[in-house]
């Protein structure tokens, strides 16, 4: 049994790295290993927007990953840096930098570039999804 | 440390082969997939099946064939994995 | 005199969104009555692919509104002979949906064309 | 003079395709020569974000577009299909899919894919950015 | 009708000359602008001088530099654009 | 033992934003004191061109950022020599940072390392 982290860099909307990264993430639950967590960073803090709103007949991400983590209790962390700067944001942030809005999903969480660091250190295997 | 290899980007298949050692393993995933027709394996290729049904393609043969779950086993089988993008 | 439209397909599909978000122009463009030519080269190929199953990774297949393109209006699909060849793949594995061509054919299309989209 | 619209699908957080749109944007118009629309398809819908936020010390280009673009009285129109599977939403469309907030920059509209064919067919030239 | 070709990205170079005309242009832009040190044009290049000045370089002089007064005047003296993605 | 953390730069600054974003990653790494590598490879070696303007078309200058590799507790800056001389640039066009390296060297750089990083 080995412990993984996730680097999800993909962009959730122009390409498939955020679906291969679900498939992997829900095949080694299944086989018994333990997912830490799945930090997003460059393009893939995208998905961190409860406001996605793919055709209904369609897969979404956001939710996919939200589902996910609360029945396998692991950890959804998206960058700062680059999160607010994509307009990914919570509330507090929102707030801090005098942004009229927020949308950050509620399965997510905004923390700094340590978290991926931890997740390194923290893991057996550190497995980059781009 | 041997190292496994994955590829998405068919367009940087001569870039990630150029630092591939003898030990190490290729494994090519969704839009690279399409390598696994056209191109022999320098060292251990491997191709995602899930990606070939995808798209309506087999392998050519040369490139054993893996479904997610032998994807998971493969990044334990080798040391550490680096995504070529 | 009706505009000129082509659509180059050039990225194999669901690794990226092109394909599909190029075919959703093409569709808007044939509404508009203007004459669309749909150009398959490079990777863009593997498009045209007969039984694609992206279902199974949970993304939505696109294809079969290729095999409807005629439907639509868009009366010219060109699918690259050099790019098949390339690839070992030949044209009994596509869709029935595009005619094979030569580059020069190609090239002639493109030039003839008011606009050009990729993505 | 002539008529110029452009087509922009750039990321504006991960390339520089934005950035060179701007600059055509603003050149063709210092020549004389008229922009009547920006259409954004693509990834680069996400520029309408009104809640995107680089450094303070960085360019803003939802900022800088709507800048211009009131200036010098052209369109930035940001395809709806794509903005809304990308979680850009304006009010109304939030309201008509159950979403919980909204963040379309209000310099920007959503329209659909009819308006870029509108502009092939009323300007001299597209330029696209990608 | 003649077309420009507007090409950003350097690994699509050879795609894109494949499908040139002789009486086509291509103008380098963005990190294509690096190809301009490189290699020589097929039929009239231009290669956009704000994108070489921003990374440090020059054209290797068979090129024809374009600042963006000129990219704009580029895009009237051809029929029609077309950015190569 | 300090884990060993690479850095692969392999695309030209400013087109793409992952220079910026990776050297993020590298200098978050050093304040955990792990041991890093930052390698330039094929247009990567382009993000150490020396005198970069970005700022004529209002992008952020991230290459004075290399100047401080060192400061920042990042001691080991290779850069292809295969890439240089396909590129026709010389060592004496980039920031004095790095040191050239065969593909023997840097493919043993990848191999010792614990974590790789591309984007």
């Amino acid at each position: 049994m080995a412990t993984f982290s996730l680097l999800v860099t993909a962009n959730p909307h122009s390409s498939q790295g955020q679906f291969s990264a679900i498939q992997f993430a829900k095949t080694l639950i299944s086989q018994g290993h333990i997912l830490k967590r799945v930090f997003f960073y460059a393009d893939g803090v995208l998905v961190a927007s409860r406001l996605n709103c793919p055709p209904s007949d369609e897969y979404n991400l956001t939710k996919t990953w939200a589902k996910l983590a609360i029945e396998h209790d692991f950890e959804l962390v998206a960058c700062v840096t680059v999160a607010m700067k994509r307009g990914i944001t919570n509330a507090a942030e929102a707030e801090r930098n005098a942004l009229t809005g927020d949308n950050l999903d509620p399965a997510f969480e905004i923390s700094g570039l340590g978290q991926l660091t931890e997740a390194m250190l923290e893991s057996d295997r550190l497995v980059t999804f781009g | 440390m041997t190292t496994l290899y994955i590829l998405n980007n068919p367009d940087l298949f001569q870039q990630c082969s150029a630092v591939l050692d003898e030990n190490d393993g290729l494994l090519l995933i969704e839009n690279a997939v399409v390598l696994a027709q056209q191109l022999e394996p320098k060292t251990a290729g491997f191709v995602l099946e899930e990606d070939l049904v995808a798209r309506g393609l087999d392998s050519n043969g040369s490139w054993g064939n893996k479904d997610y779950d032998g994807f998971v086993a493969l990044t334990l089988e080798y040391d550490k994995t680096v995504s070529w993008l | 005199m009706r505009k000129r439209l082509s659509i180059i397909f050039n990225k194999a599909p669901y690794g990226t969104q092109s394909g599909r978000e190029l075919l959703d122009i093409a569709l808007m463009a044939a509404a508009f009555d203007m004459d669309i030519s749909a150009l398959f080269i490079e990777d863009g190929v593997y498009q045209l692919l007969d039984n694609q199953q992206p279902d199974i990774l949970h993304m939505k297949n696109h294809s079969s509104t290729f095999k409807a393109l005629e439907l639509y209006g868009i009366e010219t699909a060109l699918v690259s002979e050099d790019a098949l060849i390339h690839r070992r793949l030949s044209q009994s594995q596509l869709l029935p949906v595009a005619q094979p061509a030569k580059q020069n054919e190609l090239q002639s299309i493109i030039a003839q064309s008011d606009f050009v989209f990729m993505l």
